[in-house]
């Protein structure tokens, strides 16, 4: 097994917290679906596929410099710039506590003013938008952060999609636009969704690059994303990124997605696991061995035990907090 | 007679009018091998094919567009938006485009669609899948708006937009869809845009109402003649525009106490119509100030469930202000 | 003290601004070099340079978009749609974003835009130069809506707009840019949003209105008062969102007698929302019926220039209806 | 001076016919800004640089069978499918004979149900979903038409427009996006609205071909459009055409454009004017001759005369016309 991270500035420790990330991720997203079947939590959106894609993105980023808005299927990069499983677990129960939106949004509607990750909505794609007036912030302060945004490419369909690019493109805003497409929009197939095989085959439309790369390998995401930035951080403007994933699960906790894809398609995308793919990885580099996997995964299930435990104990939001926050207090 | 769902009974009215006219087709996101994020359109597909019951990409303005391209071209589109509060990217379109085109072409051309899409809260949607997004469209000429609250009158309402030859906004409640039952005829009937409902009638008091709301008004005043012997009179709008002022008017004359309840927000809710309507056409008819009962003035409405109970009307609600009406 | 035009008014409020603060900056189709189809922006280019003066593509949708991230970022737009009439783009951007930043991440973003729009009609804009569209954000919490009437309150309004933490639409009639003129001091001042302006106090009848209606219906109430010795109260409600139920109120208990006046049509107009009021607060206090002058539920409005005078409120239809409202 | 045209299959009757058209239409437009200079019409917008490419697309379509979403600056498109002086001239005076409006709209705004030509709004883009939905009608049913539908460079920048291309080319619609790019939209260059040369190059992004073509050249424009059509006929999906143009006029009689771009560039511009050149062509080909052309003019004119006087006599609709037409009657 040969070292591909070395070439890409990246340590030993780097990609092993890597794994931790995208293990974490998996593990809450699972008990998530846990919690949901036991009518403990109303809704859940999953990230399961997305992964190795969400923490390769997120790790070429500066936490708390540059500024990120993320769709909700975006666990993976939540995590990786700091927010917790508590967190997570929080907005899970929609609990006062929850830092996103004290219980007032869905789970998975990210927001953290530290993290500089700006509050999201369900409406897809309205962030497209909002990311390119970051970064022309940036661009009119001079600063040197730069704009992770993130979308399906179901929401690629969107005009708001095609407005952000455009505008990015004429101004060279140091924005990267993220797509993670995983074939679906719930049950819409690529095929009725557009006509081309990559939605970064678009950005040459804007005047700046597309790059398809494979979404199960967090090196190759992770590669991409850091020649986006150091381009945006360059002055040269944003970058599509389209990663190819897959969603193990049904769109949501609501969905069911055997009314419109046959299971062996399901099957052989497991086979291509970045999960897995990534473990292996590092045990062939011997950076990670089964005792060591064992006790990370204890430790990471004893994190989201705490977290759970934490957030069904923590208090719902008062009555009178339905009235506050419509204008400034 | 059979005991239908809502959403049957909603099912039933699509079915029925695209064997009956081959013109109607259903396009929207989700519509055909899901049959629909709430399976409305669930064996459409399957009998009509892919091109009836067309998935369209992600992108609501498209969908509106689309439909208005193909009644111009002479079909009878039925929009699906997932969500009322998905509706909003579409709104330039219906708004500018398909309430207009009769009007600015000088009735040359016209934009026979219904944009079908389920609004409404308490079944933990959050901010962006619990809206009602009604008043919004309120104050545009040339569009009709109805919002059916039994198994009958959707289906019957479904079929009147279909055949309508103007653009039609058909709002379905999200809660009401699996909740409420009712007795659908068997044999085939339409029911005309326009005209309200008298679901209860009553001589102490006048409650107008639509929707969800119309279940909640009608518990209440079952207990207010049981307890109070207080007789409140409930009109179901059903047709929210163009508004039935005749019902309403004659209503308010009669009992001198109005009362509109509705679960979309107070300020600028369709509420506001209706008692400036009152307010000009049956002013001294009034022993009581006009009440409307609403949610606060805030956003629809967060995903804790207790914060939602708050949002929520409830039956105590809609009691508790009837009572004080009748007693004012 | 110097007499100024209410398009001079606003030119030098974002002036101002924009020199007092280097967070606040423009943006809109046609702002830089053109300085605005209007000339509101004139001049602005050249002092601030096209990054702060930033001529965007053809995408309302984009352009709010933008200035809901540039606030999120620090930065304090002001964003110009071109005419009212092509706002509905924008709308997912307004109505389910701006309005919901605060409450969605429950105040821990905010949302410090202005989105300036030129309305109204009266200039041969036809059906898409000539819209009102402040009712279709009327029911929108966490928006504030503001529609000057006169230089100094449009200058005073608008730093207030551009220093408010929360969204604000400001609404300049198109008619009255050139045509009104007023007072506006030399040293600075900021007028508070949320508060109606009694324009004219009076006995006998509340007229509550606001935009180039106010001018109508103060030339009415100056010949009322002359002609027939009846003393007219005129409200400018100057902003619509929040509303100044207590201005109204009040006045209405006063005088018994309530008129509401705007160049919006009527159903679902914001005219609806102010009757309620009246009608919920002040019912026994009235002598009369609360009227509602507005135009008829068409689309604004046709542009041959008879239908068009058909169409558009006149002081004639104010003195009358003032009169008739008196004597009832 | 060789034939262009039969190679195309015009006849030599077709090509000066294609010239009167274009003739028409410039004679119309410079009318109606002396009407409003007179005070005698309240607006206009100008087509003048853009008749070539308008008549040029046109004349590949079957008036009354395929259809047409012109947009405002269509003057060309409008008469070539088979609209009139004295239509267009009625729509200026906005009176009630207006076939297009009858007086409710400014000028400019198509409308005729006999030529398929669909209501056309001032907001731009928004016809292109609904071009889309036509087409997608006629797919439906098995119809032979072809829609065409057309839009300026900025108006390519809105979201209607990236939303009904995807869609177009995921179904393979029969419908042709006809962009005229003249690099302004009223006062914002190209560089500003986008950051590539060519709103065709979006195409690819769509999978159908985009096609840049001489706006100033009628059989540029017409091969083109006739390659689009047979291909949209054969269920080949749609074609984008982008003829570049440009408007030598202000945007419309409220614009004053010399505050946004320098004379000496409009008068190049000037240099390349499809007008004077088809008429070259022509004569060069004997065609045409001096005598001919003159005839010709006097008779469009008289024509252009006979419909103001027409049009100004024409009555205006009655005030009850006002709440006509909101609903069906
Ligand atoms: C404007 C809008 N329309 C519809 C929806 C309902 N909806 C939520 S997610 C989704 C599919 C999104 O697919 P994609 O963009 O591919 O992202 P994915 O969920 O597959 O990661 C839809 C239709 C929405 N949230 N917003
Ligand atoms: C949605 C919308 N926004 C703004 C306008 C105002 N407007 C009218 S034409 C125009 C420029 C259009 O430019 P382009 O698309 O290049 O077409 P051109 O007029 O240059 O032929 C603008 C901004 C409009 N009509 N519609
Ligand atoms: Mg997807
Ligand atoms: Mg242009």
């Amino acid at each position: 097994m040969e070292n591909r991270h070395a070439a890409l500035g990246l340590s030993d420790q780097d990609v092993v917290a890597m794994y931790e990330k995208m293990l974490l991720t998996r593990l809450l997203d699972e008990r998530a679906w846990v919690l949901n079947r036991l009518g403990k939590v109303n809704f859940l959106v999953s990230a399961q596929g997305h992964e190795a894609a969400q923490v390769g993105a997120a790790w070429a980023l500066r936490p708390g410099v540059d500024w990120a808005l993320p769709y909700y299927r975006d666990l993976g990069v939540a995590l990786t710039l700091g927010s917790t499983a508590r967190d997570y677990v929080l907005s899970l129960f929609a609990k006062a506590e929850d830092p996103y939106s004290g219980g007032r949004q869905m789970p998975s509607h990210w927001s953290s003013p530290p993290l500089k990750m700006f509050t999201g909505s369900s409406p897809v794609a309205t962030q497209l938008p909002q990311a390119t007036g970051v970064a022309y912030g940036i661009k009119l302060r001079g600063d040197d952060a730069v704009v992770y945004v993130s979308f399906g490419e179901g929401s690629a369909s969107a005009g708001d999609a095609h407005e952000a690019m455009n505008f990015a493109g004429v101004h060279r805003l140091p924005v990267i636009f993220f797509c993670q497409n995983n074939r679906y929009a719930i049950s819409v197939p690529q095929e009725k969704q557009m006509a081309v095989e990559n939605v970064a085959d678009r950005a040459a439309g804007y005047g700046f690059p597309g790059v398809v790369v494979d979404g199960m390998d967090p090196l190759a995401v992770y590669g991409a994303m850091k020649e986006a930035v150091a381009r945006a951080r360059r002055g040269e403007g944003p970058t599509l990124i389209e990663a190819k994933v897959y969603r193990y699960t049904p769109h949501s906790s609501d969905d069911d997605d055997r009314t419109y894809r046959a299971r062996d398609e399901v099957e052989q995308w497991r086979e291509r696991d970045g999960l897995p793919r990534w473990r292996d990885y590092l045990m062939g580099l011997g950076l990670l061995t089964e005792e060591a996997d064992a006790a990370l995964r204890q430790r990471l299930l004893a994190e989201v035990d705490a977290a759970v435990a934490y957030a069904e104990a923590a208090p719902d939001p008062e009555p009178e907090d339905l009235t506050r926050h419509v204008y400034a207090e | 007679m059979a005991t239908k769902t809502l959403l049957e009974a909603i099912r039933e009215a699509l079915a029925e009018e695209m064997r009956r006219d081959d013109r109607v087709f259903v396009l929207g996101e989700d519509v055909g091998k899901r049959g629909g994020v709430f399976r409305v359109t669930q064996g459409l597909i399957e009998e009509f094919g892919p091109h009836r019951v067309l998935d369209t990409p992600l992108a609501e303005s498209l969908i509106v567009g689309v439909a208005i391209g193909a009644a111009a071209y002479g079909l009878l589109p039925v929009a699906e938006i997932q969500f009322a509060d998905f509706i909003h990217p579409a709104m330039d379109q219906i708004i500018n485009e398909a309430a207009k085109i009769r009007y600015r072409s000088n009735g040359r051309w016209s934009c026979p669609i219904v944009i079908r899409a389920p609004y409404g809260g308490g079944v933990h949607g959050a901010l962006y899948h619990s809206q009602s997004v009604e008043a919004l469209f309120y104050h545009v000429p040339g569009l009709k708006i109805v919002a059916p609250a039994t198994p009958y009158d959707a289906k019957g309402l479904l079929k009147a937009a279909i055949r309508d030859p103007d653009p039609v906004l058909f709002f379905e409640h999200k809660k009401a869809y699996r909740s409420i039952r009712g007795e659908v005829p068997d044999e085939e009937y339409v029911l005309p845009i326009g005209k309200a409902d008298i679901k209860r009638p009553g001589q102490d008091l006048t409650v107008i109402t639509y929707g969800y709301n119309v279940h909640l008004c009608l518990e209440a005043a079952e207990r207010l003649a049981r307890e109070e012997g207080i007789e409140a009179e409930v009109i179901d709008l059903r047709t929210l525009l163009p508004i039935d002022r005749e019902t309403i008017v004659a209503s308010a004359k009669k009992t001198g106490r109005v009362m509109i309840s509705h679960e979309d927000t107070k300020t600028g809710g369709i509420g506001a119509e209706i008692a400036a309507i009152v307010a000009e056409e049956a002013l001294f008819y009034l022993d009581a100030p006009i009440v409307r009962v609403a949610p606060p003035d805030v956003h629809p409405m967060p995903f804790n469930p207790k914060l939602e109970a708050v949002f929520m009307p409830s039956v105590e609600q809609q009691y508790a202000a009837m009572r004080d009406l009748a007693r004012y």
